[in-house]
């Protein structure tokens, strides 16, 4: 049952997060169809529980993307996200959780390649390191 | 009388007095040349990946984005003005849109540019970031118009999209005023024949790096595709140079090919990188800034000197000549890869177009219209007037924009 | 409790070309969901017949909510929200999914993977779309049409200029005596202290000489410029008649003759111990030295820099000085210009370009630095806006506008943000001024919609929210806990992903929506 | 008030690894406002473990929630049937509140889930620095409102040690000496006298060495005749 899809969940934010993400598409740039997007206002918005409980409920990986660190639409909320991330980051880590399920990326409205790129890297992370609920030791 | 504004030129400048302008509630029409709009800035990439360097690409192509979702503005894309005739208060303008045989319906997919059987392509994407993103025919390049057979695209076209019944439009609009913002264009980093542009294909000018920044995220070799190790960074090329005609520093280009270093250097911490430079004209940004990053950077380096030759070594390496900063020797270093910071020019200036409505040219070629000018309603914006970087066509844009909506107030 | 009447749009134009998807399949899907009374495929949402049949359709069936399949609700015709508000469908209720843009386009090649994805997205979409409720926006009249500008200098005039000729009532406050010909009205001898109320109607608190004073605003523009009467360091304190670079010209225009030999130095502290210099005003020390050379050609100019920042034509103007015969002397921090403690007349410099030590008279020395401006600490604590570590104001990120603060109504331009030339200076003044003009000319300001609220009965008062929030939009309310100022709040959320109490929600994102949408998301086929 | 910091992790798995039924209890005072055991801390815990129950195929019930004042006896009664349903309770709250979950139900096993650190102020957001160590005997108002008991590693009464330098301490030269601190600040008050000013040998009794301390306030306890329920009956 290992060659199931991997689960990934993305925070998007709502403006160059998701910019990104049309651009890319628009630009036919394609990754893979396991990746689903929650839209948030800001990576700001999101919790570190929010992300947990996507762990919960049975994510793979998630992500965070949101504007570029200083030129977030709402000025900080970039830099806010970054730190919830970091923050379950440790909590995980603590468990004995590879961290590196859970990652924020920053993207600008222009650049075609980040969405792709960061939703390809947290699929290659979660089929890496397996199914939460069944690969990887336990330390 | 008309309540509407022509912009010529889809440019930083252009769209920013034209988004200044729809959000005041005037009328924009905005032509632009080329298939999409943005401008310079579409081709040239963010320079951030955590952290925003304030380029100001994003402030462009977000504003492109905008306009064409904004009914209050008329754009015409691979459109020219071909005429502006005054009339009492205003202009009648004539527009001419070329064909782009590709219809709203496509996706960007790019399956038609993989059928396309001419060598070099006849249907392309707009390159770099431009919006919209809709792919067009050459129509001298396809087969299809010259020798009336070929649709390898339009079967390849999951959308139907293809349209070769397209047909050129011309279309007159009477408008109040005229804001020229034709911007500019890179010099040739080939019209500096030492430096081996054109002849060793990883020399590449700084436009042809963002481009490659901008499509993969990551600085390429063009020759086999691969990241370089050793990059070399030649700063004014073409720039400050009797004998290009350019003697005017651009402006722009230490900020972006500072910002593209550390871009460079945050994506591949172990590439050595050797900034070449006669003065470090950082814009907006503290003089020792990028010299106090280069000094915390083990694989960094900063040469004061203008190097004089690039040649291939044996071993197919590039080498690049350069005296050292007291001019006591000259060195040879090797490189995978030499980009070459390329200057501007100012672009239409000396149209007819402008010529019609008034608008003289310096001897560089900058166009300059005066105030005078500005109360016959035509105004100037962008780089098109004098060297200058996104941010700063973005703020002289919207003081340009509140020109022309007092010069409404005035004439109402 | 989910509850509602959901009607279920899909776009063929969005979701069918290219043709991967089984429109048929998500059609059932909608049909068989709970709540939905109403399943429309049209063939293009944008086409305003199809509005037109989707809005008869809600408005029989009695809608209340819905969810388009369709693709980025930007680019979806506005026209089909208006005809939903005419059904009675605020716009909140409207649940966008971008079939086109995070379905069908990205996994051209595996239309299994989509299929599935779409369905899981409507899914989740019906789901969320229960939950939702309908947003209330607010309109407040702006009592004045006033702009305040800080500072009469270039910037400041620029900018009272523009606002006044887009027919702003224009107020500029001056700290210095400085008496100006300018539109509106000028209060010179003034300092801004303090700043109340919400965009659109600022209350600010000035003192004009002794004297404290309210004054309303719409909207407010900070030119302050740099900090020159700030300039400290080493060489400034060695030679009692160093000026600025400013005082240099004021002079040649008054037509004095400067004591020869002129020497600009780029800044008074060329190690960069004690003054931290951004910029320096290379134009102005250009040009400033040209006009010595003209109007006293016997008269020896220096110029010592560590980076000759010509920009753009100023080239041109550089080239012009060289050749008429202004040295330029570029050094670093090794050999850094001293003032001999012995001959306060007598400077020594290492020249790099000639590798020695030069030895130059002091007649006028002269700094082209401009430092930051001190004033802006007080200024930025006034507005509440925020500053850089070298002490310019700051501004937004560049995606939004090129003059504007985080806060909506405040505008700062000119040498106050970095240092910059007079001519850029008055660009930003003017593009500064029409901004806050039109910002003021609006008359009404609109809020709400997607705001935070607080369950006061959680809140900690913790003060956690009012520390992060860029836009001031919490305080401690009359109940000592805290509540949030809806004109303020911009909906970013902030606030509510860090409150330690979970007392903060945003409305339209709360925690319940988005758990329950990623549920949703990961309990659907993969 | 209180500082606190939650325990690792892996140190909470493994207290409450044995155990089925585990209610999570937060308090809304002190270690809500120290990012420590506020509600979003006390989910975010038992989510974690949760996370880690998924990895390891393990079953496990959690129940969160948060009270008031977990030091205090009737805002724990308010979830007594939470405590009392779960097998073990994992205390969100300083020590103090675990252990008044512990006092009330002595045959409940409750676990911290926080470090207790000390009595602090929060310096900026998300820094909080140690002011006071509860010595019972307050006498800043000769040391310019600086506490040389908590803010020297010394507890040194009579101005600094030879390890003062340049105004730091010689335990952590990021620390600032508590005594040159002092001096400044008097300094400013004009009140340099006091520093000359020689200090009895303090009596540590009233502090935490002259046993475990409890304040009575007559006037404000009830009375026998005041008493309600079984309170009233010894």
């Amino acid at each position: 049952m290992t060659d199931r899809r991997p689960k990934v969940v993305g925070f998007c934010c709502e403006r160059h997060g998701m910019d990104a993400a049309v651009l890319a598409a628009r630009s036919g740039r394609q990754y893979d169809a396991s990746v689903r997007v929650i839209q948030v206002p800001c990576s700001g918005r999101v919790d570190g529980l929010h992300i947990l409980k996507a762990f919960e409920d049975g994510a793979d990986a998630v992500f965070v993307i949101g504007c570029l660190e200083k030129n977030c639409y709402y000025d900080t909320g970039s830099i806010e996200g970054r730190k919830r991330v970091e923050y379950v980051k440790g909590m995980l880590a603590e468990l004995g959780i590879e961290k590196e399920r859970v990652e924020m990326f920053n993207a600008a409205s222009t650049n075609a390649w980040a969405f792709p790129e960061a939703a390809s890297k947290m699929v290659e992370v979660a089929k890496r390191l397996g199914p939460l609920d069944m690969g990887g030791d336990t330390r | 009388m008309t309540n509407q504004v022509l912009v010529v030129g889809g440019g930083p400048a252009g769209l920013t007095v034209a988004k200044t302008l729809v959000d005041r509630d005037i009328q924009v029409v905005l032509v632009e040349r080329t298939e999409s709009l943005g401008g310079m800035a579409r081709e040239l990439t963010c320079k951030g990946l955590t952290e925003c360097r304030n380029c100001g690409v994003c402030f462009a192509m977000d504003r492109a984005g905008e306009l064409l979702r904004e009914p209050g503005a008329e754009v015409f894309l691979l459109s020219e003005v071909v005429s502006a005739q005054r009339t009492g208060d205003g202009y009648k303008v004539k527009v001419k849109s070329s064909p782009r045989y590709v219809t709203d319906d496509c996706t960007g997919c790019g399956k038609c540019v993989e059928a396309c059987p001419v060598d070099g392509k006849a249907v392309f994407a707009p390159t770099g970031s431009g919006q919209p993103r809709i792919h067009w025919i050459d129509r001298t390049k396809c087969l299809h118009f010259k020798k009336g057979k070929c649709d390898a695209c339009a079967s390849a076209c999951p959308t139907k999209a293809i349209d070769f019944d397209d047909r050129a439009k011309s279309v007159t609009r009477d408008v109040s005023e005229i804001v020229y913002a034709t911007g500019i264009r890179a010099v040739d980093a080939c019209e500096v024949s030492r430096l081996g542009c054109g002849t060793f294909a990883d020399v590449v000018s700084s436009v042809d790096a963002e481009r490659i920044l901008n499509e993969k995220g990551r600085l390429v070799r063009p020759s086999d595709g691969r990241p370089p190790k050793r990059v070399a960074v030649l700063q004014c090329v073409g720039s400050r140079s009797v004998k290009n005609g350019v003697e005017y520093c651009s402006k722009f280009c230490c900020k972006y090919a500072t910002k593209i270093s550390q871009m460079m250097i945050d994506t591949d911490p172990e590439l050595n990188l050797d900034f070449y430079f006669m003065d470090l004209r950082t814009l907006y940004e503290p003089q020792d800034e990028f010299k106090a990053w280069a000094k915390g950077k083990k694989t960094v380096r900063l040469l004061r000197s203008m190097p004089a030759a690039v040649s291939q070594g044996p071993d197919g390496t590039l080498l690049v000549r350069a005296a050292t900063e007291t001019d006591t020797e000259v060195q040879e270093t090797a490189y995978d890869l030499v980009i070459l910071s390329v200057g501007m020019r100012p672009h239409g200036a000396k149209d007819a177009l402008a010529g019609q409505l008034g608008i003289g040219a310096d001897s560089f070629g900058f166009a300059v219209a005066d105030r005078e000018l500005e109360k016959a309603g035509v105004f100037v914006a962008g780089a098109v007037s004098e060297p200058m970087d996104i941010e700063e066509a973005a703020v002289r844009a919207v003081a340009t924009g509140s020109r022309v909506s007092g010069r409404r107030r005035g004439t109402q | 409790m989910s509850s509602g009447r959901i009607q279920v749009v899909i776009c063929r134009c969005c979701t069918e070309s290219p043709k991967l998807l089984d429109i048929a399949k998500l059609e059932a899907a909608a049909n068989d969901a709970e709540l939905v009374m109403s399943v429309k495929v049209v063939d293009e949402i944008c086409d305003g017949k199809a509005v037109v049949d989707v809005a008869r359709e809600a408005a029989e069936k009695e809608i209340d909510r819905a969810v388009v399949l369709a693709c980025h609700k930007r680019d979806v015709s506005p026209a089909l929200l208006k005809a939903y508000r005419r059904a009675g469908i605020d716009r909140s209720m409207v649940e966008f999914v971008n079939v086109r843009e995070e379905v069908v386009l990205p996994h051209v090649d595996d239309p299994e993977g989509a299929q599935k994805k779409a369905e899981t997205k409507l899914k989740a979409a019906l789901g969320r779309v229960t939950m939702l409720v309908p947003l209330l926006t607010e309109t407040e009249e702006m009592r004045t049409k006033n702009v305040v500008i800080i500072g009469a200098g270039v910037a400041g005039m620029a900018a009272a200029e523009a606002a006044a000729r887009a027919g702003a009532h224009t107020v500029i406050i001056e700290k210095s005596s400085r008496s100006v010909k300018a539109p509106g009205i000028l209060m010179s001898n003034t300092r801004l202290v303090a700043t109340k109320g919400t965009p659109g109607n600022y209350e600010l608190t000035i003192m004009a000489g002794e004297k404290t004073e309210e004054l309303e605003c719409a909207a407010v523009v900070v030119a302050t410029g740099g900090g020159w009467n700030s300039l400290k360091g080493p060489l400034a304190k060695a030679s009692k008649d160093a000026v600025p670079l400013y005082k240099l010209s004021e002079m040649l225009q008054a037509g004095h003759a400067p004591k020869g030999p002129v020497v600009i130095v780029d800044t008074p502290d060329p190690t960069g111990k004690s003054l931290k210099v951004m910029d320096f005003a290379w134009d102005e020390a250009l040009m400033t030295a040209i006009d010595v050379k003209k109007k006293h050609p016997q008269t020896e100019v220096f110029m010592l820099f560590q980076e000759m920042r010509a920009f753009g034509l100023s080239e041109i103007t550089y080239k012009e000085a060289a050749e008429l015969g202004i040295r330029f002397v570029r050094y670093d921090r090794t050999g850094v210009p001293k003032v001999d403690p012995k001959d306060p007349t007598k400077m020594t410099v290492t020249d790099l370009a000639q590798g020695e030590l030069l030895s130059v008279r002091l007649g006028t020395l002269a700094f082209a630095a401009i430092p930051a401006n001190p004033d802006n600490r007080d200024i930025a604590d006034a507005l509440r806006i925020p500053m850089t570590a070298e002490g310019g104001l700051r501004r937004g990120g560049i995606q939004r506008w090129p003059v504007a603060t985080p806060r909506p109504g405040i505008f700062v331009c000119g040498s106050a943000v970095f240092p910059k030339s007079a001519d850029a200076a008055r660009a930003e003044g003017e593009a500064a001024g029409s901004m806050a003009a039109a910002y003021a000319s609006k008359g009404t300001v609109e809020y709400g919609g997607s705001v935070a609220q607080v369950a006061q009965e959680k809140c900690s008062a913790c003060l956690t929210c009012i520390r992060t929030c860029p836009y001031e939009a919490p305080y401690i309310g009359t109940a000592n806990k805290v509540e949030i100022r809806r004109q303020l709040c911009q909906g970013c959320g902030i606030c509510a992903g860090i409150c330690p109490s979970k007392a903060i929600e945003l409305l339209h994102y709360t925690d319940d929506q988005i758990q329950q949408e990623t549920r949703t998301m990961l309990g659907g086929d993969f | 008030m209180i500082v606190a910091k939650r325990k690792p992790m892996n140190e909470i798995a493994e207290m409450v690894a044995p155990y089925k039924n585990i209610t999570v209890i937060g308090c809304r005072s002190c270690v809500a406002i120290c990012l420590a055991g506020g509600e979003k801390e006390v989910k975010m815990a038992a989510s974690a473990l949760k996370v880690k129950n998924r990895k390891e195929h393990r079953d496990q019930q959690f129940e969160t929630l948060v009270v008031e004042r977990q030091c205090e006896k009737e805002w724990v009664k308010e979830v007594e049937d939470k405590i009392l349903g779960a097998d073990v309770v994992l205390s969100m709250a300083c020590s103090l509140g675990a252990q008044t979950i512990a006092d009330m139900y002595p045959e409940k096993t409750v676990f911290p889930g926080l470090n207790t650190g000390f009595l602090g102020v929060p310096e900026e957001q998300g820094v909080w620095s140690e002011k006071c160590v509860g010595c019972g005997d307050c006498i800043i108002h000769l040391t310019g409102g600086i506490c040389p008991v908590a803010r020297c590693a010394k507890s040194m009464m009579n101005g600094p040690c030879g390890g003062s330098s340049n105004g730091h301490c010689e335990v952590n030269l990021d620390i600032e000496c508590a005594w040159y601190a002092i001096h400044e600040r008097l300094k400013l008050q004009k009140r340099l006298d006091l520093i000359e000013k020689v200090m009895p040998p303090k009596d540590w009794s009233t502090g935490h060495y002259g046993g475990r301390r409890t304040y009575v306030r007559e006037d404000a306890r009830l009375k026998q005749h005041q008493k309600k329920g079984k309170e009233a009956v010894q």
